[in-house]
């Protein structure tokens, strides 16, 4: 035992000295500095060979997305730009909402030849409208009541109704979004739902050149016709010539992986991991050069859901003690090292959210007040997140507002008390009690092992709230069973991640009145705090009506985020992190924050617009 | 009813094994229609001998009711003993029927008291109500065994010879006052020096407390020395089966003469001459057809080899061969 | 000329288990000779010293048994050979010098080889023959020279009957021809026929070879059917040792005569009585005379002081104090 | 015929009886659950924001992936449906990777499962009975009782632990063996000496890691077993015989040692069609362990019945063929 | 008993040597109840620290003291694993012994159901257990999942020791003392079975403890309660490992070796102390009595 403890202490000796070593083993057969090795987003994939993407389960975040195959708009979420890609401009609505008429690109040609036209459009539509089971086919028959082409670059969709948002459903927003399918294929396919589209026949710049029967890795190789496509018409060439999406397995093997530059871009990693890679490979970087590293822009927030229809959570003034109750600095830096941006409302704090919606609410945020007068409002948080980060030894360049958040609500456990005490509650020995005089016992569900940075989020928040007087339990629950509880209502407080974005105009449609289930039933509509109220069902009627994006439309927003305060429904903790680290050895060029042309992400659509944009190094 | 005027009598009695591997196993009739009797209102020992696998063990076993026949009766007093051995009617037919085992350090759990078995016997089957007077009936019938209650209490097996094991053995099994015995080899396990003192208290039993024994042993100088009838077994059939006095000093049977002769005596001046011929093979003899002899038996006829010979009775015995049959 | 000389023997069996030490004096001091050419009886009660002896002749001393003291010597090539003093004597010897015939065949031969396997080992172990067909026409005479089927070579010991393996056994403690054939209750487990087989072949295996046969049992009949010379053996110690004929005709220790006149036999119904009482502990066995407490005939003397064996006639001795005052010198 | 009747054919109905029990144990133990995997899957596209629906439009989808699962309907006749596709040796679609048929992904992945798990089964039991059988054997030896401790040290180590550690070691530090997957990017399968050599290659550590600790295991059993086998009368008197040790040791102790060892390896090679779940997970390894772990994550009830239905009866399947070959090594149970 | 511990010290080397570990590990599970952290609460301690006078084992990265929290990981896991080990032994035994001395149809039936949960692939059927009812989870409920899947090995071993001995002569003089069944497998079989069941009793602790820890590894185990499996659980998600914390992730692995092989040691001499040979030899030595 002793002798096995000696060797290995002797391997983690060595693992510090063998940090430079480099040998090129995962790729014999492709020249490594012409290939970009991606994280593979899924994992192993069961069915690597089936990349017929308008069924239900086959996943896309592999490589089929970003290499593959193209969409009509993308929205990047770190610019708020919206990219016109199959079409050549943004859609047209008439009829008050109930046509739209899109422009589609010239020059485009899917990777066997056939040229890309207004009838694979239309046939997609139909297609996937004659076809029950497959994705999109219950959203177009709702919605859609025909679809033709103007001529061969113009498609016209004639709705049901008015919605203003329709164009949504072929925009990549946040992950993916209804692909065109090539018609010359699929025409011939009777049952789609057993066709597994392979060999694809791509629309992106890139065709898939081999793939591990055993779902590890794809590899792609870049199309000799790049030029015909939307990528190679807006950006020019795609630079890498292959590119290998892979799953090395757990954190460690990422880790060691680019150590060993055989993976340049990492999905996301623990930041325990991320530290040590950032102590092993100079060439590692995310977003932020120096503290704190991550990026902080994706397009979702953690959350701590309480069910408010289970007492006492249906009280607002119970939901604002236990937001009081929080340190949010002491959850940032004991959680999270102090590496997040605190994110107070119902919107994420990305870069470009922060200036639209945020820097305008700030007064109104100052100066609001509890019903006692109370001002929960607290700027000083990103200047104690810095503190914190300097006393730790980081160096932090850039504005702590910027990065860290302009600010969350105030560690005021004394107000918490007071609301508490105000609804009959009762603190003996350190302890709280019930209005009924039973302890109080809160359980957190939080997902086990596949987020794991809501799972620190409870514990950290659990941390508080014991220190606050409360007992707290956290359960850790797996996946599967965790989608169950969180549709059904079957918690008390879940932490989550459930903040929208740029989708904030469809995502808020789901907590209209209209699609609430109690708890117990499925909530498909994605209110599962089951939220109710009368107030936001008038601003929704209203907003449903209006252009996304239009000044109006934002005027609303702006009132649900401050019917949000006033409900706190949920407390928001922190924007969603991704140490998605990126290798600058072979490659570089990469977005990052200063040089943020683009969301960082390699496993939305959107990734095959920064293919053109990166650069190699030279090295070989 | 013939039965009922029987202690114990059993008719065309047959077990049939199933024996050996998964894929070869034989078919082997351990016990072929047998039947005998023991009379009711005259104690005696009657006494079944033969050799390893001539299916003694295996009778007495169907007769305890351990087993099961595969078909043929059994009447214990008129009634068949599958019946007794309902459960309801179990206990009561185990007052009556008693064993004796061959290995007294065997049937004896090595963990536990001796004198455990005896307050159980007591108590169980209703001689006692408690301790107290479980002592006492357990002391009576040490008494007869010629040991006492002070000498075994408390004891475990081990710390006693198997002399005086096998005559707990049969105190215990005296305690239920049983009209029959069933001794399965009593002292082929007792060292030859304390044999007698076994042998010798089934010939006390028989007579002071009118207990017939069936006695299964394959020593056949103590089947001499104690029993009244004998029946030689062999490979699942009595071959020969009369009074001892008949059977033992003029056997008729080729086979009761060659065991007969076997026996080795402890006079240097009876030494053996000659060879015998001997099977390799035992198993393969449970299926011959014939007298199942009929390749060691040295004047064996034609018929011998392919008719299994009927049971006739001459000069005071059965006897199943066919050199008498005519 | 002897073949096999005991001198003093003492093997004891020391154990200590679990915090208890204990000593079984199985064999206290015990000397004889086995002549050439001789069948040899040893009988004895269960638990008198007869197998640990035996187990002692054959060099299986190991723990708890160890031998505290004595000599046992064999005759080889014409030498005095001390098996207790050299472990590669003792191997030498094994086999071609002495061979062993145990109690209960059915474990002593290895369940998953064939009979013929455990010959050829045997074989090539002791004679540097290694051509199997060799071994299997050597072997193949010796069966047929003692009457055994040839087809027993073929067969795993669980396919013979009790009787058979037992003369397999015999058969392979005689391939090599021995000169002391030692046997422990070879005829004990075996139905009355087959014993006589049994012994028939042993007496025409020593008549052929004429080696010397020692021949453990507790069967008296048997003794009375087979051994030249017998030797009583009780607790631990000899109590007397002459011929067959001296033993059954004259018996002088009083424990002899119990043994033999409490064997019924077919024929005489007359009432024999057991040795009364029950054989003694080894671990603490009487003072004096072992036998004492069962004694009909003991003396004070008896209770005290151990009687020596002494010859009482020409190659008849005893040790009992109705016989002579000789004190065993320790 | 008499052998059939006796002896097959009540082990048969007992064979048929196990699979029947455990198969329908199997069935029962997710759905008596609340686990759900339409919103598994609903749930899944969501989040991902894959569509941008009116929520009126997620209820119809849900109505229809229930009537595409075969899950309407209750369980009884769920039950009954999946035994008479079971009998067709169909175990239908996929519910997570909709609608790939269980049976073609579990094709695709036994190979590897069933060539890393066969050939370490068998390595670990040979090796470990030998040493074990040594030092069983020579079990007062220093060395033994070194090798003793060395195989209860490794043995109880956590096996994610020693796989990482040697990943670590031999993929990191000494970047010798591959760190991901069955064979080399870029090579194609065929029978040619480059890609049988790669794939060696490749399964070396996550083999290396299986017979470690599969041989302390066999290695503390088979000790056990020969402690009891040298108390036997057959070796001891071969000792007496004057048999070399050696040939004590192989022909007499082990021999007999590895009968009851056979019947394990048996269920060992039985079971592997559940795969090894964390040999997959660490060494990115293909095979059906991580498959059915993904299958319990997300709801895939046909998936999780497919591969523990092939598990059962694998299982039951070499218990029966190990019962009924036996004789073949044990002549003691041959003729009796 | 104390005396039989004091002779088996003196005697066996290999239980000396187990107890003494095992007394070393049940003090420091002992300790826990003066711990002076609580184990669910985080930041407690500076974070990292290597072992040192003022943390004997070190800290980790939530803040806690590592062997403080070991000693209520010794305790919760020997807990998990005893309590699994009592189930499954109960169920196991019981029907082992019922199984193979009743016989016949009851015998069949009893064993169908052993055999069907030998034939579950139980890791994989404990995976989707655990990861059902996760939230549910605590140390009994995991210890009577895992007992659920390891009765039947010893049940199967039990009905073949019981088999061998219902043809024995005791058991059939017992039932002509007119005992019943569960007198008979309860006072003249069991004494028999004991050496199994104990030594089947120590792997099943070993088994349960190391079940528990491949459950932990996926985060399937109660993860705020300190077992030995959750403290690797933590560890390698910190990814202790690579950032050479040694002294967090070697010490619940050391734990595990140590544990095993001190009950390891154990259950060989106890149940060899508990062989009926050795008990009869035993007692014979006591009582003097014959031999050779």
């Amino acid at each position: 035992m002793k002798k096995l403890s000696i060797i290995l202490l002797f391997v983690l000796m060595l693992s510090l000295v063998g940090q430079t070593v480099t040998f090129s083993q995962v790729l014999p057969k492709v020249p490594r500095n012409e290939t970009l090795i991606v994280d593979a987003l899924h994992g192993r994939l069961a069915n690597p060979k089936d990349f017929n993407f308008w069924k239900p389960g086959v996943s896309v975040g592999n490589g089929a997305q970003q290499m593959l195959f193209d969409g009509l708009w993308y929205l990047d979420p770190q610019t708020r730009k919206v990219i016109n890609a199959l079409a050549e401009s943004e859609p047209v609505y008439e009829n008050n909402f109930k046509k739209m008429t899109v422009k589609l690109r010239k020059g485009i040609y899917w990777s066997d030849g056939k040229p890309f036209t207004a009838d694979d459009v239309v046939f997609t539509v139909d297609y996937l409208m004659k076809h029950p089971g497959m994705s999109y086919s219950d959203a177009f028959n709702r919605y859609v009541s025909k679809v033709y082409k103007k001529d061969n670059y113009t498609v016209v969709f004639e709705l049901k109704e008015s919605i203003p948002a329709f164009h949504y459903l072929f925009t990549s927003i946040v992950y993916s979004t209804c692909y065109i399918m090539p018609k010359h294929v699929f025409e011939k396919v009777e049952d789609p739902l057993k066709f597994e589209f392979n060999p694809p026949v791509s629309l992106g710049p890139y065709v898939l050149k081999q793939y591990d029967p055993q779902g590890y890795w794809w590899l792609f190789e870049r199309r000799a016709d790049w030029r015909r496509t939307s990528v190679g018409q807006l950006y020019g060439m795609p630079q890498p010539k292959h590119v290998l999406f892979i799953y090395y397995g757990p954190d460690e093997k990422k880790v060691m992986a680019q150590a060993q530059h055989q993976l340049d871009l990492i999905f996301d990693l623990t930041p325990e991991s991320w530290e040590i890679l950032r102590k092993s490979n100079p060439y590692s970087r995310i977003w932020y050069k120096d503290f704190p590293w991550a990026w902080m822009d994706d397009v979702r927030a953690r959350i701590m859901a309480m069910n408010l229809e289970k007492p006492p959570f249906n009280n607002k003034d119970v939901r604002w003690a236990l937001t009081l109750a929080v340190d949010i600095v002491d959850v940032v830096t004991s959680g999270f090292d102090g590496i997040a941006r605190v994110n107070p409302l119902w919107i994420c704090a990305t870069e470009s959210l922060l200036k639209e919606y945020y820097l305008p609410l700030e007064s109104w945020l100052k100066d609001y007040a509890l019903e006692d007068g109370f001002k929960p409002w607290d700027p000083t948080v990103p200047d104690r997140v810095v503190d914190y980060a300097k006393k730790r030894g980081y160096t932090v360049t850039g504005n702590p507002r910027e990065i860290f958040g302009i600010g969350w609500w105030k560690y005021a456990p004394d107000e918490a008390e007071k609301l508490l005490v105000k609804n009959g509650f009762k603190k003996v020995g350190g302890k709280w009690y019930l209005p009924d005089g039973t302890p109080w016992k809160i359980t957190i569900t939080a997902p086990a092992n596949f987020e794991i940075h809501a799972t620190r989020l409870a514990f950290a928040v659990a941390d508080q709230w014991r220190k606050f007087g409360i007992d707290v339990n956290v359960e850790t629950v797996e996946a599967g069973p965790f989608w169950n509880k969180w549709n059904l209502g079957d918690f008390e407080v879940g932490s989550y991640w459930q903040v929208p974005a740029t989708d904030f105009y469809t995502f808020v449609q789901g907590y209209h009145s209209r699609f609430y289930k109690p708890t117990g039933e499925v909530a498909t509509a994605g209110n599962q705090i089951r939220w109710k109220n009368a107030k936001l069902d008038k601003l929704l009627d209203d907003l449903v009506n209006l252009q996304p994006e239009s000044p109006k439309a934002k005027a609303i927003v702006t009132d649900i985020l401050k019917l949000y305060v006033e409900e706190m429904p949920a407390p928001v903790f922190i924007i969603n992190l991704k140490f998605n680290s990126q290798d600058h050895y072979y490659w570089t060029n990469f977005p990052t924050s200063d040089n943020s042309y683009m969301a960082p992400v390699w496993w939305w659509g959107q990734f095959k617009f920064i293919l053109p944009q990166i650069k190699p190094t030279g090295r070989k | 009813m013939i039965e009922q005027d029987f202690l114990l009598y059993v008719k065309d009695l047959t077990k049939v094994f199933i024996i050996g591997g998964r894929f070869l196993g034989v078919k082997l009739v351990a016990v072929n229609k047998e039947s005998f009797s023991l009379p009711l209102n005259k104690p005696e020992i009657f006494t079944i001998a033969g050799e390893t696998g001539s299916g003694k063990t295996t009778l007495a076993r169907m007769i305890l009711g351990l087993i099961e026949p595969t078909s043929g009766e059994i009447y214990y007093k008129g009634e068949k003993i599958t019946d007794l051995n309902y459960k309801k009617n179990r206990l009561k037919f185990m007052r009556e029927v008693q064993p004796i085992f061959q290995n007294p350090f065997e049937a004896f759990n090595p963990l536990k008291r001796v004198d455990s078995y005896l307050f159980n016997t007591a108590i169980n089957f209703g001689f006692a109500q408690n301790r107290q007077e479980a002592m006492e009936v357990i002391d009576r019938s040490l008494q007869a065994v010629g040991l006492s209650l002070k000498e075994i209490e408390k004891r475990y097996p081990h710390e006693l010879s198997g002399g005086q094991l096998q005559r707990v053995s049969i105190a215990r099994a005296l305690i239920t006052t049983p009209s029959l015995l069933v001794a399965d080899e009593p002292v082929s396990m007792v060292d030859a020096s304390l044999r007698m003192s076994i042998v010798n208290l089934f010939k006390d039993l028989k007579e002071k407390y009118g207990v017939s024994v069936l006695y299964i042993t394959h020593d056949l100088t103590t089947a001499y020395y104690i029993s009244d009838r004998i029946a030689i077994m062999y490979r699942g059939n009595i071959v020969e089966m009369g009074p001892v006095e008949k059977v033992m000093l003029k056997p008729l049977h080729p086979y009761t003469k060659l065991l007969i002769e076997s026996v080795p005596e402890p006079d240097i001046d009876k030494r053996w001459q000659g060879e015998i011929k001997l099977s390799a093979q035992e198993v393969k003899e449970f299926s011959k057809l014939g007298c199942k002899f009929s390749d060691r038996c040295e004047d064996a006829k034609d018929i011998c080899f392919k008719e299994e010979p009927k049971k006739i009775f001459v000069d005071d015995r059965w006897i199943m061969c066919h050199r008498y049959i005519s | 000329m002897y073949a096999l000389k005991v001198e003093n023997l003492k093997a004891y069996y020391i154990t200590s288990l679990y915090g208890i030490e204990r000593k079984v004096r199985a064999v206290d001091n015990v000397s004889f000779q086995v002549m050439e050419n001789e069948i040899l009886g040893i009988a004895g009660e269960s638990g008198c010293g007869k197998s640990t002896l035996l187990k002692t002749l054959i060099g299986l001393i190991k723990p708890p048994l160890s031998v505290i003291g004595g000599e046992i010597y064999y005759k080889y090539d014409g030498k005095e050979v001390n098996i207790l003093k050299s472990s590669s004597d003792l191997k030498e010897l094994k086999w071609k010098v002495f061979s062993y015939v145990p109690q209960g065949s059915m474990n002593v031969l290895n369940p998953t080889r064939k009979i013929i396997k455990t010959f050829e080992d045997v074989i090539k172990v002791h004679l540097n023959v290694t051509n199997n067909d060799e071994i299997r026409n050597m072997v193949g005479e010796h069966l047929k020279s003692l009457g055994l089927p040839l087809e027993v070579l073929n067969s795993f010991p669980h396919q013979l009957s009790g009787g058979m393996r037992q003369r397999v056994t015999i058969a392979l403690a005689t391939i090599l021809k021995p000169k002391v054939i030692i046997t422990d209750e070879a005829t004990t487990a075996l139905d009355v026929v087959v014993q006589r087989g049994v012994i028939q072949l042993l007496k025409r295996i020593q008549s052929e070879f004429k080696n010397s046969i020692i021949m453990v049992t507790h069967d008296m009949g048997v003794h009375a059917n087979m051994a030249d010379r017998i030797i009583i053996m009780y607790a631990g110690k000899l109590v007397e040792i002459g011929s067959a004929k001296d033993i059954f005709k004259n018996p002088l220790h009083p424990y002899t005569r119990y043994l033999i006149e409490s064997l019924p036999k077919i024929g005489d119904k007359t009432i024999r009585r057991s040795v009364p009482g029950a054989p003694p502990s080894l671990l603490n066995p009487p003072s004096g005379c072992r036998f004492h407490p069962r004694c009909p005939y003991a003396m004070n003397e008896c209770k005290e002081m151990v009687p020596d064996l002494i010859e009482v006639e020409k190659g008849h001795k005893v040790a009992c104090f109705l016989h002579g005052k000789e004190v065993e010198k320790v | 015929m008499n052998l059939l009747k006796r002896y097959i054919i009540p082990r048969l109905i007992q064979y048929f009886i196990v699979i029947f029990i455990g198969v329908t144990v199997v069935f029962l133990v997710p759905r008596f659950t609340p686990l759900d995997p339409v919103v598994t899957v609903l749930n899944r596209m969501t989040s991902y924001g894959a569509q941008y629906l009116d929520p009126s439009a997620i209820e119809k989808l849900k109505e229809t992936m229930m009537e595409l699962y075969g899950l309407k309907g209750s369980i009884w006749e769920q039950y009954l449906n999946f035994w008479k596709r079971l009998f067709k040796g169909d175990f239908g679609p996929s519910l997570s990777i909709f609608p790939t048929p269980v049976i073609s992904i579990i094709a695709n992945s036994l190979p590897w499962t069933a060539g890393l798990l066969v050939v370490v089964a068998i390595l670990s039991w040979i090796i470990g009975n030998i040493l074990g059988g040594i030092a069983g054997y020579y079990a007062d030896r220093r060395w033994s009782k070194v090798m003793s401790i060395v195989a209860m040290s490794i043995y109880p180590i956590p096996y994610y632990i020693m796989a990482l550690v040697l990943l670590i070691l031999f993929a990191y530090i000494f970047p010798i063996f591959p760190m991901v997957g069955g064979y080399s990017i870029g090579l194609t399968p065929s029978f040619s000496l480059e890609f049988i050599f790669n794939v060696i290659k490749h399964a070396f550590l996550p083999a290396l890691s299986l017979i470690l600790i599969g041989i302390g295991w066999w290695f503390l059993s088979m000790r056990s077993l020969t402690s009891t086998i040298v108390a036997e009368d057959f070796v001891t008197y071969a000792e007496v015989m004057g048999i070399p040790s050696r040939k004590i040791l192989f022909q007499y102790v082990m021999r007999n040692g590895l009968l009851p060892q056979i019947t394990n390896l048996a269920l060992q090679i039985g079971g592997i069609f559940s795969g090894s779940l964390i040999t997959e997970t660490v060494f990115s390894y293909p095979g059906l362990g991580q498959l059915l772990y993904m299958a319990i994550n997300n709801g895939d009830f046909n998936l999780i019945m497919g591969i523990a239905v092939l598990s059962i009866i694998g299982i039951a399947t070499s218990a029966l063929l190990i019962d009924l070959l036996y004789p073949l090594f044990d002549p003691r149970v041959r003729y009796r | 008993m104390f005396m039989i511990i004091r002779d088996l010290y003196r005697s066996d080397k290999k239980f000396a040597f187990g107890f003494t570990v095992i007394c070393l590990l049940i003090f420091l599970a002992l300790l826990s109840f003066v711990s002076p952290y609580d184990p669910k609460l985080w930041n407690v301690v500076p974070k990292n620290r290597p072992p040192s006078l003022h943390y004997i084992l070190g800290t980790n990265s939530m803040g806690q003291d590592i062997f403080w929290n070991l000693t209520h990981a010794i305790k919760n896991s020997v807990f998990l694993g005893s309590l699994t080990a009592v189930i499954s032994i109960f169920i196991g035994t019981f029907v082992g012994l019922l199984s193979g001395y009743r016989g016949g149809g009851l015998d069949r039936f009893l064993m169908s159901v052993n055999d069907s949960f030998i034939v579950i692939p139980s890791l994989p059927i404990l995976i989707l257990i655990s990861s059902i009812i996760k939230q549910h989870i605590n140390l009994i409920l995991i210890a009577f999942i895992l007992a659920l899947f390891s009765w039947p090995w010893g049940g199967r071993q039990v009905r073949a020791i019981v088999l061998g001995l219902r043809e024995r002569e005791f058991t059939y003089m017992a039932n002509f003392s007119g005992m019943n069944t569960f007198q008979i497998i309860l006072t003249e079989h069991l004494p028999f079975v004991i050496p199994w069941v104990m030594a089947n009793f120590i792997n099943t602790i070993l088994w349960a403890i190391g079940m528990e820890t491949t459950l932990a590894i996926f985060g399937l185990s109660s993860l705020e309660t300190p077992t030995i499996g959750t403290t690797i659980y933590w560890a390698l998600q910190y990814q202790a490992l690579l950032r050479g914390i040694w002294w967090w992730i070697f010490t619940p692995v050391i734990l595990a070796i140590l544990l095993f092989v001190a009950l390891y040691t154990l259950s060989v001499s106890i149940s060899n102390y508990l062989d009926p040979r050795t008990r009869i030899q035993r007692m014979r030595m006591k009582e003097g009595g014959s031999e050779a």
